[in-house]
């Protein structure tokens, strides 16, 4: 058939077999029709689950206790090529992308089916590590709501329909040399897709290819012209720069190159008893960040008077910049203006600022220009070319594009992947101009908001189903290959789309790409075989990276600032989790808590504690939110107006509000749709942002939010939601070069001490001798470098089969994340100091879990695991109550029941999915650590130290998390508690947890750290 | 006062506690050996297979290495189920129209899978790794005993975590020199010759004194082969 | 002693009401079952019905669905289920007590009561006993808490005070029901003997095991009775012990406390007598015949073992909040604070009103006398005692040790369903044996009576005319 | 009824009283009489009763205690084996014998068995279950478990003789004086 792929050219054939052998499984589980269910468990009493559920208890198999099931079948593939090994995974080099940009990763492979993503070490973007967004990445190739059909106006039709009739429309198009002809895609950095494009437009000179993404640099680029004449790729060198200056920057958590930065940010920061220097970073923004939570020193400002800021700072550099500014900087952003300018002018060459895509060119500009002064330039900050295959302002694209179609310019339009009915400007109402337009194609992976206008949709295929090539941040080329054989027959990529409108709809997506690179020359021919498997194979196309441009300061006449007047302000910023709401309908992103509210499943407006009150949206006492509800409160921004929760947060300036884009959609798919408040709908062309007059009025309605942290603590004067509790050890990084043990900080932290028990207990380094050699498995997180990104939850939850329980249950807090992350609040509510610190299991050497449990479901092992046995537990749930970190989580329900049998391909096979009524907890991966033991054990050796990695310490972008064994005192985990600054969480319980952790350090400005110690020392 | 029971009921009622406890020690006793029975465990019930395969006739008559069509099972958790490629690797040349292989030539020939049905199942909570045991000593028909007689294949032991234990408790009393594995008729050395003999084909060294039967040669083994004994009975070691 | 029980007798309300013979006593207590029953026990009997019903469906569903139709989550992991179970098991406590503890102090008032309080044992400790089992996320394996031989070869995990429970529980349920029988054996005997139709007969028969009131027997059975008697005194003590241990041996703060053994043993008891109270009192009015064996006397002596209980009780509140805040230990230092100022303050002070101020009305005898009061303060004092089981297992759990894994709990429907299930129940087995059983122990009695009076010594409820002939070697026919 | 017993052998012959007091003094006397072989039947204990018939016995209290030593010596050997011989298990860093923790189900075991040795005892001394046994054949014997006081006499008493018997009992002026057939 046409799918048949040659099969020379799959990197391992047994790739393909495997495939193939799948096949027939799983198309026949989804020749079933399964209606799209709502988010799980949201509403279990009503009678319909009942019913359902009956039936799902009744015939309760999981984990069940007792007993012989009829066995099963068991499948024999029909032909195996040799090196394939039955059980065992392969891993595949490939890249994720978002919104152009590629991210490498290795998929693990099990049988034929890609069940989880790992960072690619070779490839720059991903250093070994991933963000969150490309954890759940795998989420979105299994999800049931796909498309899977070629819809024409909503009815299903054949592909022949399609391809005749667009062939005979663009036939007629040809004739006008394709002058009705309109190409929108999002942001391409596709070699292989801008060529097919370049092709198409050649034989259509006047058709035009117009590019829209929601959340677009095109400030960048413009401020690089203004600095520098030409639109340049701003590259930055964190880890040379000692002083970091972000202006309304999230550089560490959102942007093609976040994961890298957040490596080299961390990578300068990491203190040891030997390794006393660490970096500073300022953060000036309206709302926290995962940045701002990461700085030393955070000012909260409005973004429209970030501009007034960086002019301060460059003044007091001496940057020579001219532009005419209204408003004034108050006294106290004045001194932090010239406190950070002291600063970063006591290390040049070594400093460096970073100015967030929200800010106009002209900040950008004026950043470039403190850059310059302080002889950054070619040292912290360098510049390429645009990575991108055209590079253009999104904004502009899309107004022209609107207003071609507006004058009916437009006869046939072609989307490729975009969802601009959903995310267009409110100003342009995209929705209303699509019907204009007589011939409309939208290729997607789901029937959205777009997809319901146009005349023709095409479903689209998930990356990991074809092959694909796209550029990271720096240029860096990576072949994207298929990991598994396409789950639905119908469905195309955008490059396959290309070739078929070129005429070339025979081709396929391999040709095209080994074609298109073969025509590139990178090596003389002889050698390209080669060449090009090493290039799939390591993920990355060697000599890709764009060169680096020697550029030099030509500064243009600068626009004028926005005018900052005290009036209130909205900002528009991309969701933590659902980014611009292409992860709408991914359910780990949805539940995933967002890195600095902790609010799942919707988007609120934020607003500062003091604004609230002054809205009277929460009363002067000092709980701000009773329970989960929260008001409701209506926005209006010149003329639109959108109904929203609000929510005070500490750290947000006053008199401004701060909406995260991406909800509200209404057909995102089964979990994504009418979660949240859609931005979108306030998001105009002139003010995509921030704008200002904003009024804020409450409804008197309130709204159910789900949040995993509670909110009792936002009160007026100083926080400490700690409750003064030894749960961190918190100390400035002057402190630790007085005290390495930080001793005044320490209440209750007996420093390496042993606390009197009645038992003598099990000592485990019994076990250092070589003839009886055992392993200690513990974990040492570092949580100064920690930015509570969110990564390894996600993480967690793909490599443990963690369910997902749908924001009712998160309301009665029954998330089931093995691993959270703390947030702390301490210092002043309007700007206080804030600590994150990741919580997985202890593994208590005395753990109090254990000791309480009546069928000795969870003991330890020999490695001194707290091990939990599913299968036993019985559920009486005292452990929970027993555990003081509160790690351990329950199943209420039979949490992972997939109506949708796609869902049972995503599953790790290694790890027992657990059945309703048991306990679960994390398990330091321990199907890892057996896989690794059994390995060495067969070749007669021992684990070697970073053999084994559980699926959080992989992810963390800052290699905030290491694991190992501590009887080896040679291994890093061990050297790592041997720091003097170690501390274990609530030491005086005497549980001797196996997690610890090293002090959260901060490295405050003398000149500012007044208020900053004070908050640090508790 | 009329009697309201005739004197024999003194009789019935003795007899029927006396026969109450009888009883429920039946009740007791019967059902913990009858959850331990085959009729309940399944233990050698070949269950129906698309394709009548004989072990006994490939393994014992033909005397085929089990690692032949299971080759996985020294690399891999799984020993695999043959693919129809190794069938025919022989059934190309023999018995090349016989109708009990139709399926595996059509299978062959389609490249669709045979779908076989279940001898072994452990449930889905409990990890088993053929490959460490292979690699460790324990041979085939420890756990698969008999196999080599099997006209149709079936299940010789409950595979109840009484069984599993029963091993990882004390492996001494199963394991075997690794070149052993295989081997379907391994007995335990009688003689100091056969011991001798053996250790020395595999090149296992014994200092001193040599073992003189099963529990100080696997005690010899254990320690050659490294096996941590103590960490065999953890939960970990199983279930994850 | 006798003279003891005398003067007793003769300074308070008397032990029986009105003029009593041996046969009296039989008839009045041994026809019950054979007579006509009020109205009043087909209504009340029909309540129970009712809310056993709304039991089944609610455990029905429950199992069915799973635990997560109960407001529980993480932290609160441990709700209604737990706190009925205390409260029920507490309950239970006051039918030993009364049965054995002043057996073996020689109270002769207990004599008419103690019939009554054993059966309100035994339907208590059946309501407490089904919370732990379906509390539990997987019932159908429950049995794994029983050490049997099994092909897992695994065994039970004697360190957990949960597996101490299923031994105490059990072990004091099956006393409690050898005592409560071994006590009826005579009276089914006499029941036996009066009873006219057939069947009747053999029943009694059969389940009097053909006693014929032998003085050897007797002498047996006294001696097994009294050392049933001394056997469940540590036991009751150790039962409720263990039941605190299940929050003592944590180390949750606000149940990691020494003092919970001793308090939560008093609580029983209190809660006990105060459900003999709430019960007693309908059932003398229903049953008037029982006012002759149930005299004011009896509802005095309950209040003062109540009154008494309260005050320990009340006195380990205020050791709790002392330990809290003498500790110098943050945790403690915050749950107590957190308990009495926290979300949840208004169910401590409630608390605090329930056992601390209510009962201190029982100092005034007019109270005690005053039965509609009494009832009244026997509600609140059970109300109070469910509250106190809230406070400790809610308040405790919901903000512990980390903040960030801090919650709240509320109840569901299903909650309240499962509760007012135990409680519909509770009533309607009550109500059956006093349907089919002598609520009174008639041997007893006319023990009591005679080592009292003397053979049919004359009186009209007060001191009778003459000594008996000797003196009784000791009291409650031990 | 005389010839009655002539010809089959009865079980006893039955004295009705009617308070304990004359009871106790029958009792009394039949023991000083010489018989051995009797038995007295009240509707509730009389103390001072067995005393009187010069009966005097320990076994229940004996049994309670063996039981309950078993109890305890099972419930303590029961934990000991199953968490530190059959499957030794590191709990939470406990030793495998951490005693502390094995009392509760020590005691409660103890108690158990116990108070099973003294029920079961009771009953096993006592001879029960016996629905039929031939003092019911008396009429009046119903009223035994009212308030009758009764004193029988059996037939195995090796001094037994019908007539001799009776004419004792009647010395005793009970209210009523019956034959009890076997």
């Amino acid at each position: 058939m046409e799918r048949e792929r040659d099969p020379m050219f799959w990197r391992s054939l047994n790739e393909r077999y495997a495939n193939k052998r799948q096949l027939p499984l799983y198309r026949e589980q989804l020749a079933r029709e399964f209606p799209p269910e709502a988010a799980p468990h949201s509403d279990l009493v009503s009678r319909r689950q009942f019913l359902k559920l009956m039936g799902a208890s009744l015939a309760m198999a999981g984990l069940s206790a007792c007993g012989y099931k009829p066995q099963g079948p068991v499948i024999a593939r029909a032909k195996i090529p040799e090196e394939a090994l039955p059980g065992e995974s392969l891993y595949y080099a490939t890249a994720v992308t978002l919104s152009g940009y590629a991210k490498g990763v290795l998929a693990r492979v099990y049988e034929g089916r890609p069940i989880k993503l790992e960072g690619n070490e070779l490839h720059p973007a991903s250093l070994g590590s991933t963000d969150a967004f490309t954890q759940a990445e795998i989420l979105n190739l299994y999800d049931p709501d796909r498309s899977q059909n070629l819809l024409k106006f909503g009815q299903i039709q054949p592909w022949q329909a399609f391809t005749s009739e667009l062939m005979q429309q663009l036939a007629i198009q040809q004739a006008k040399k394709g002058s009705g002809v309109r190409l929108l895609t999002g942001i391409i950095t596709s070699p292989t897709l801008a060529d097919q494009i370049q092709t198409f437009l050649k034989a259509y000179p006047q058709a035009k290819w117009y590019q829209w993404e929601a959340v677009n640099h095109d400030n960048v680029y413009e401020g690089t012209r203004l600095a520098f004449g030409e639109w340049l790729n701003p590259i930055y060198r964190v880890r040379q720069a000692k002083v970091i200056l972000a202006l309304d920057s999230d550089f560490l958590y959102l942007g093609p190159a976040a994961v890298r930065y957040a490596r080299e940010f961390a990578d300068g920061r990491r203190v040891r008893e030997n390794q006393r220097e660490m970096n500073r970073l300022y953060v000036a923004e309206p709302m926290p960040t995962v940045t701002g939570f990461s700085a030393d020193h955070r000012l909260p400002i409005h973004s429209s008077r970030i501009g007034l800021l960086a002019l301060a700072i460059a003044q007091a550099v001496g940057a020579s910049v001219q532009v005419e500014a209204a408003g004034e900087l108050t006294p106290d952003e004045r001194k932090w203006a010239e406190a950070v300018a002291r600063d970063l002018m006591a290390h040049r060459g070594e400093s460096l600022v970073i100015v967030g895509e929200a800010q106009p060119p002209t900040v950008h500009a004026i950043a470039h220009a403190i850059n310059a002064t302080l002889g950054n330039l070619g040292k912290t900050v360098v510049f390429t070319a645009p990575p991108e295959a055209k590079p253009t302002l999104c904004t502009n694209d899309i107004r022209t594009l609107a207003k071609e179609i507006e004058a009916g310019q437009v006869e046939v339009l072609i989307m490729l992947g975009t969802n601009p009915a959903y995310d267009a400007p409110a100003d342009l109402n995209f929705a209303e101009l699509i019907p204009k337009v007589p011939f409309s194609v939208h290729l997607s992976r789901y029937t959205d908001e777009t997809s319901a206008l146009c005349v023709w949709h095409v479903p689209e295929s998930h990356p990991f189903e074809t092959w694909g090539d796209a550029r990271a941040f720096d240029g860096t080329v990576s072949i994207q290959q298929p990991l598994l054989y396409p789950l639905y027959a119908n469905t195309r990529s955008a490059l396959e789309l290309m070739a078929t409108i070129n005429g070339q709809g025979g081709k396929q997506p391999f040709e095209l790409v080994q074609s298109y690179w073969k025509g590139r020359n990178l090596v003389p021919a002889a050698q390209f075989d080669a060449f090009w498997r090493k290039s799939v194979h390591d993920g990355i196309v060697p000599r890709t990276a764009l060169p680096i441009k020697s550029v030099a300061l030509r500064l243009q006449p600068l626009p004028p600032l926005p005018e900052a007047g005290q009036g209130f302000e909205i900002r528009f910023a991309p969701d933590p989790t659902l980014y611009d709401g292409r992860f709408a309908n991914n359910t780990w992103l949805q539940e995933l808590p967002k890195p600095v509210s902790r609010i799942c499943w919707d988007n609120v407006a934020f607003m500062s504690l003091k604004t609230a009150q002054e809205l009277g949206v929460v009363g002067t006492e000092s709980v701000a939110l009773v329970h989960d509800s929260a008001p409701l409160v209506q926005i209006r921004v010149n003329g639109r107006t959108l109904v929203a929760a609000a929510y005070p947060i500490p750290g947000h300036v006053d008199n401004a509000i701060t909406l995260h884009l991406g909800y509200g959609r209404t057909r995102a798919g089964s979990n994504g749709s009418g979660t949240g408040f859609n931005a979108y709908t306030l998001r105009s062309s002139d003010a995509m942002w921030f704008a200002r007059g904003v009024e804020v009025v409450t409804t008197g309605q309130r709204y159910t939010i789900a949040r995993t942290e509670e909110h009792h603590l936002i009160q007026h004067g100083q926080l400490d939601s700690t409750h003064h509790r030894p749960i961190m050890l918190v100390g400035t990084l002057q402190e630790f070069k007085e005290d390495p043990h930080l001793e005044k900080h320490r209440h209750g932290h007996a420093k390496n001490g042993e606390l009197p028990s009645m038992y003598r207990g099990f000592k485990y380094d019994r076990y250092q001798n070589p003839q009886n050699y055992r392993y200690a498995w513990a974990m040492v997180i570092d949580p100064t470098v920690c930015i509570g990104c969110g990564a390894c939850v996600i993480a967690c939850q793909a490599e443990n089969n963690i369910p997902v329980v749908g924001k009712q249950e998160v309301v009665r807090q029954r998330e089931m994340h093995w691993l959270r992350i703390d947030r702390y609040f301490k210092g002043p509510v309007e700007n206080p100091r804030t600590y994150q610190l990741p919580v997985p299991c202890m593994h208590c050497e005395n753990a109090p879990c254990e000791l309480v449990c009546p069928v000795a479901a969870t003991v330890h092992s020999e490695e001194g695991l707290n091990q939990m046995v599913y299968n036993r537990c019985v559920g009486t749930r005292y452990c929970s109550n027993n555990c003081p970190y509160k790690v351990r989580r329950f199943n209420y329900y039979r949490y992972t029941y997939y109506k949708q049998p796609v869902l049972h391909l995503l599953q790790n096979p290694d790890v027992t999915v657990r059945g309703r009524g048991v306990i679960e907890k994390c398990t330091y991966c321990v199907q890892r650590i057996n896989h690794a033991r059994i390995q060495a054990k067969k070749e007669n050796r021992r684990i070697r130290d970073g053999e084994i990695i559980p699926a959080c310490q992989q992810a963390c972008p800052t290699k905030a998390i290491v694991f190992g064994d501590i009887n080896d005192p040679d291994s890093e985990v061990s050297r790592l508690r041997r720091e003097p600054h170690l501390f274990a969480m609530l030491e005086e319980l005497n549980t001797k947890p196996r997690t610890t952790y090293l002090a959260r350090l901060e490295n405050p400005n003398p000149e500012l750290s007044a208020e900053a110690h004070d908050a640090a020392s508790h | 006062m009329a009697q309201v029971f005739k004197r024999y009921h003194n009789t019935v009622a003795r007899a029927t506690i006396g026969g109450g406890l009888l009883a429920l020690m039946a009740l007791i006793f019967g059902g913990s050996s009858i959850t331990r029975s085959p009729w309940w465990t399944r233990a050698g019930e070949p269950p129906d297979q698309p394709v009548p395969f004989s072990h006994k006739h490939h393994a014992e008559e033909l005397g085929i290495d089990c690692r032949y069509c299971h080759w996985s099972v020294t690399k891999s958790a799984h020993a695999g189920i043959p693919p129809a490629e190794v069938c025919m690797t022989c059934h190309s040349q023999i018995w090349t129209n016989s109708p009990l292989l139709q399926i595996v030539r059509d299978t062959y020939q389609q490249d669709k899978p045979i779908v076989w049905n279940k001898v072994n199942d452990l449930p889905e909570f409990v990890y088993f790794d053929h490959s460490i045991h292979v690699n460790k000593g324990i041979g085939c028909n420890e756990c698969h005993a008999g196999i080599e007689k099997m006209q149709l294949t079936a299940k010789s032991q409950p595979f109840s975590m009484w069984f599993c234990l029963n091993c990882h408790r004390n492996p001494e009393q199963y394991i075997r020199p690794k070149g052993e594995v295989f081997n379907m008729y391994y007995k335990v050395p009688r003689t100091a010759e056969e011991m001798r003999a053996l250790l020395e084909k595999h090149g296992i060294p014994w200092n001193g004194q040599l073992p003189r039967n099963q529990q100080e040669l696997g005690a010899l083994l254990v320690k050659h082969y490294n096996i941590h004994k103590e960490q065999l009975s953890d939960c970990s070691i199983c279930h994850r | 002693m006798q003279q003891a029980i005398r003067a007793q007798a003769v300074q308070e309300a008397p032990l029986f009401e009105g003029e009593q013979t041996y046969e009296r006593i039989t008839a009045q207590i041994g026809d019950i079952p054979f007579e006509k029953h009020p109205i009043g026990w087909t209504v009340a009997f029909g309540l129970g019905f009712a809310g056993t019903t709304l039991l089944i469906f609610a455990i029905a569903v429950l199992l069915l669905i799973g635990l997560g139709i109960w407001g529980i989550n993480q932290p609160v992991a441990w709700g209604f289920a737990i706190i009925n179970f205390v409260w029920w098991i507490g309950i239970g406590h006051a039918g030993t007590l009364i049965s054995a503890i002043l057996l073996l102090m020689r109270q002769a008032w207990r004599m008419s009561i103690n019939r009554f309080a054993e059966a309100m044992t035994i339907f208590a400790v059946m309501c407490a006993g089904l919370f732990p089992l379906i509390h539990t996320g997987r019932p159908w394996v429950a049995y794994w808490l029983l050490p049997l031989p099994n092909w897992l070869a695994m065994w039970p995990q004697f360190r957990s005070p949960l597996e101490w429970d299923v031994f105490a529980v059990s072990t004091y349920f099956t006393v409690s029901v050898l005592f409560w029988y071994m006590g009826l054996i005579p009276d089914l005997a006499a029941v036996r003997d009066r009873a006219k139709s057939q069947l009747a007969k053999v029943i009694n028969g059969i389940l009097s095991w053909g006693w014929r009131n032998s003085a050897i027997h007797w002498m047996r059975f006294e001696s097994a009775y009294l050392l049933l008697a001394g056997l469940s005194t540590p036991l009751v003590l150790s039962v409720h012990s263990v039941v605190s241990l299940d929050f003592a041996i944590s180390i949750v703060p606000g149940w990691h406390v020494t003092i919970f053994p001793p308090y939560f043993v008093a609580g029983a008891i209190y809660s006990g007598f105060a459900m003999v109270l709430t019960l007693v009192i309908p059932f003398r009015i229903l049953y008037p015949k029982l006012r002759e064996y149930i005299t004011m006397h009896h509802i005095d002596m309950m209040a003062k073992v109540m009154l008494a209980t309260g005050l320990i009780v009340f006195y380990g509140y205020m050791m709790e909040a002392f330990f809290g805040f003498y500790s110098a230990n943050l945790f403690e230092k915050y749950m107590i604070t957190n308990r009495m100022t926290g979300p949840y303050w208004p169910v401590y002070w409630a608390l605090i009103f329930c056992n601390g101020i209510v009962i201190q009305a029982l100092w005034f005898p007019k109270v005690r006398h005053n039965l509609f009061w009494l009832f009244i303060i026997s509600l609140i004092v059970n109300i109070g005692m469910w509250l106190e089981r809230f406070v400790i297992v809610v308040t405790s759990l919901h903000r512990d040790f980390t903040p960030s894994g801090w919650g709240m709990y509320g109840p569901t429907f299903w909650d309240w369903a499962t509760y007012i299930g135990t409680l519909g129940f509770f009533v309607m087995m009550m109500f059956i044996f006093a349907r089919f059983v002598p609520m009174l122990a008639m041997a007893e009695l006319k023990d009591l009576w005679y080592r009292l009076y003397g053979h049919r010594g004359g009186h009209n409820g007060h001191a009778p005319a003459k000594e008996p002939t000797h003196a009784p070697t000791s009291g409650g026919g031990a | 009824m005389a010839h009655v017993a002539t010809t089959t052998q009865p079980y006893g012959i039955m004295a009705e009283f009617d308070s304990p007091e004359a009871l106790i003094e029958a009792a009394r006397r039949t023991r000083l009489e010489g018989y051995r072989r009797f038995d007295c039947y009240t509707p509730f204990p009389i103390h001072g009763l067995t005393d009187a018939m010069g009966v005097r016995e320990a076994k229940v209290p004996w049994t309670v205690f063996i039981c309950g030593l078993i109890g305890a010596l099972f419930g303590f050997g029961l934990q000991v084996y199953t968490s530190a011989i059959d499957y030794p298990l590191n709990v939470g860093g406990r030793d495998l014998i951490s005693w502390p923790y094995f009392i509760p189900i020590t005691f409660e075991c103890m108690v158990l068995f116990a108070a099973f040795g003294a029920f079961i005892g009771m009953l096993a001394y006592n001879g029960l279950p016996a629905p039929y046994h031939p003092v019911f054949n008396v009429p009046q014997f119903a009223r035994a478990s009212v308030d009758r006081f009764f004193l029988c006499i059996e037939s195995r008493d090796p001094k037994f003789d019908p007539e001799r018997t009776r004419a004792f009992l009647q010395s005793l002026n009970p209210i009523s004086i019956s034959e009890v057939e076997p």
